[in-house]
């Protein structure tokens, strides 16, 4: 299926399943963020809520800032 | 005596606020910390670079010696503020937010109308909101009455290092404001962080003065004294400035 | 790292030297002393008043811990001053000198040519010369060429606490002089003297700010802090004020 | 005789020498300076130094300044 | 050449509104008025006088000579705005209006949020809106957008004679303005006024340094050669302020 | 009503100085002295180029319309001035010289000591000194004794068109000066000269920024308006500056 | 009837006409502006317009403001 | 003869006086100013003024200045 990750288009074909997703990035969750489709995943629902095709997913984190 | 800076109902040591972007190196940011004895740092927010999502500067802030205030930096709107707030709690920061609306991004100055309508929302929903705001008097007082946990006004535009160039107005938010004021944004020198202190602001805020100095340690050690100073002279009762000079000693008898 | 003050080869740790004038109580003056960590201070002369002849708030002034700088207020020409440098040091000070000529008692601005003139007299006769001037890159010069050991330049009129009014010119007798650079007189907080001290001053003098304070102990803690911050500011390299913002937080991508 | 003091007029008539003038004022030497008709007088000469009719003794010592 | 000052589609030649408030006399405001040569002229709205009905000052202002621009000062809200604008149109003055929200009677500084509230209904009611307004460019770019025909930046606080406290704020309000900006408020002397039109603003409304004055009507002239040498200066391209000298004689070589 | 600048016994309508370097033609100083309404013009002596031996901008100014005044640019010591003084006599200009000792070829700032003692030579020698100096007060009074006819502090650096950075000093100047106060340097636009002009100035001398200006005729006339905007100003008598905001409106009652 | 009139109570007998009552108070109309219980009353219509008892009314005019 | 004006060496042959020398440079007098060996020769007296070898001469004018 085609994501959106990021504002970028992504080619994704593992288990349809955030927390696969993730994995699938290299990333290890804390203390990133995951916006699906404007709506925030908790953490701890990651393996709970699945990945559509078309979905816009943002992933974000921390950073310096001012 | 104990003079702490008391922000919703959380005390600290330390009247310096500190940014952390614009560090060249996690060691330099974290070294520069400690020498600020900065207890409130403040945080963005940007999105995973997919072929490098590793890499974060943030591991320097532990998040037990510092409270992390995340800002809102890039929202053009409300809307965008209030998103960017829930997910920095989602993020698993405590529910500070430093509010900052910048529909300009050439000299990013706050947005009053988005600031107050986000602030009355972020309130509703608990955040303690601390927001960044132009040195407004009449603004500021609105913001204390949506239930602002401090303002900060600035002192002139973010990242210029011109001082107090809203001396005027600050005397006026500070003479009138119920909750702290901390002046953010155009800091560029010691000397500036105590004459915002001597004014009576509560705190001040200092990122690029500190990060881009040519040894941004020493300068947060700078900073550091630098607001003591201010607070400490603004306790102890300055004197006013007038116009005519006036003698330190004595004029010698014994000439005449 | 070392980073110690040189005035006619000696070197000091402090680089705020207090002046004396106007102290409420022996007491105060010591303990305000002691606080500012000061090791220069300046003194005067006048009559012993034949009535009341042991009074003398210098009991409080320990010659070993202090190097005193007698000056000449009350001087209006250069034959006065000299005059009143030779009793200083018949009174046992160290042949060190703040030269001061001020004819006009109102404004007691410093009369550029007598001050030269008694420059030139005292440093032949072996004094360590440290004249107060306006703040003229000329006249710096010509008394360096003569000889003084530092120049003093105002930063506003005496006593008037009005902080760096003379700042233009102040920056370029600093990159001028070859002798170290003691801005006296009109700083009226900390962080006037820090930003004497940011510019480039190797030294401030400050009096009446202290002595006037509601709390003049905290008050000398404070410039002391202050000139400590202006000074580690500038070694730690401030960066340039600028007219335009820059971001220090990056612009959020994901909100666009 | 009659000598001026820091600029008032003094009857004295004491012994003429300087230690003894200062002995009469109360004035224990150090830390004041005594010029007399304008020339300094070390204080280790005041012995030495006589007081004449019509001298114009200064007598001044350090105090607070800025 | 010819350099008319436009306002919601109207032509003025003169860059001076000038307020009526506090004059001593009628025939010094009359005088006074010639002598600007002002085209637009403020006024407020007051009770009558029950027990003396007739007294007017502004019997002293012909419209068929100038412009009458009626203030909403007094009002605390943009419903109070709203109902000032709307009794002075019906007091026969055309529909433009000097929109004032001021909550604090003591700074007397104007409220963001409730101006651009008021700005929004009057210019949907068909009124020509000028608003007064904290220098604060985003504030003036969303009145801009709402449709106001101008927009007025204090400068100082309202009768404090301070001139360009905000200088900084002003110079990005008139580079962003896509309406005329008229700087009000706080302008005390004719440099100030030539200041601000030397930045570029289009006009400036002057009232207490003109009737305060000691001779009004030499203030009244003084005023519109101030505005006239600023904008002449503006538009004949004024160089730029630079920190190093520049000699302005070639250097007399035959000395060498 | 008449309002002369009178030195030297002699009276001018103008109270604008005008000085000629830096023009870019013939005719651009021609029109630009005519719109000024200058009536003492300022000019520098020069080694004639002999391969080029007939050019002179000077041909544009008629001796008959307007007083040279010669300035001594260039002269570094006393010796120097007084030589250029004597060959500008010579070179028929009537016996006033602008006295100028710039030992400094960057700063352009004038020499204190050199300046007093070559003003005393030249005023023995029958001329009528107007000395360039710093700021400084005890040097104005000093110049004023040795019998020169004005005195010409300068506001900023020669050029740098900063406006007033030495204003306390030239209030303090205009206070205790009994000979005409003509600000010099640093005026760079309308504005500048206008609020020298409040202070009590008795007139002001602006070069580099009507010759560099885009249209330096204009800009001779904008500063023309801008000196008699701040002198009628001065005259009508200007209110003094405050803190606090005082309406110009009644405060409406019927919204109570 | 009483009838608060710049917020001040007056007792007026008069007919009850805006126009009249503008008379009774020796109001010649312009430039006043009349506020009755809040609506502006147009200077045309002073004649038509009703004067109940216990009515609000505004009169006010313009002076010299900034 | 060498001579040395406004700091250039010159090689000048013709007649020994100022007035010659001027007019050999081209240049018409008024409105400059001649200093011959630091003094000033007044320009009616440049006819009776001899140069001689060696002689230091400037020769200067007004120019624009502020």
């Amino acid at each position: 299926m085609e994501i959106t990750i990021n504002g970028k288009k992504v080619e994704y074909s593992g288990p349809p399943w955030m927390a696969n997703l993730m994995e699938f990035l290299g990333i290890s969750s804390p203390p990133v963020v995951v916006e699906r489709n404007l709506h925030i995943v908790p953490l701890r629902e990651l393996e709970r809520e699945p990945v559509e095709d078309g979905d816009s997913i943002e992933i974000v984190h921390l950073v310096g800032g001012g | 005596m104990n003079d702490s800076l008391i922000i919703a109902g959380r005390a600290f040591r330390s009247r310096l606020l500190m940014g952390t972007g614009k560090f060249a190196t996690r060691r330099l940011l974290e070294e520069a910390l400690e020498a600020s004895g900065a207890q409130i740092v403040t945080v963005a927010l940007r999105r995973v670079e997919l072929d490098n999502p590793q890499d974060s500067l943030l591991s320097a802030v532990d998040p037990r010696k510092y409270l992390l205030l995340p800002n809102t930096s890039g929202a053009r709107d409300a809307k965008e503020a209030v998103r960017l707030a829930r997910v920095a709690r989602a993020a698993g920061c405590e529910p500070w937010i430093k509010l900052e609306v910048t529909p300009d991004p050439h000299h990013l100055l706050p947005d009053p109308v988005e600031t107050l309508l986000a602030a009355e929302i972020l309130v509703k929903e608990g955040f303690v909101v601390l927001p960044y705001i132009n040195a407004d008097p009449v603004l500021a007082k609105r913001l204390e009455d949506a239930g602002t946990a401090a303002v900060m006004p600035l002192g002139s535009p973010i990242g210029s290092k011109q001082g107090l160039r809203t001396r005027d107005a600050l005397e006026i938010i500070i003479e009138k404001s119920g909750v702290p004021v901390v002046v953010d944004a155009g800091l560029g020198a010691p000397s500036h962080a105590a004459e915002a202190m001597e004014l009576g602001a509560e705190a001040v805020l200092v990122n690029t003065a500190i990060a881009v100095a040519g040894d941004p340690v020493a300068m947060a050690l700078a900073f550091r004294k630098g607001v003591e100073a201010g607070r400490e002279a603004f306790r102890a009762g300055l004197g006013q400035a007038q116009k005519k000079a006036e003698a330190s000693s004595p004029l010698t008898g014994f000439l005449r």
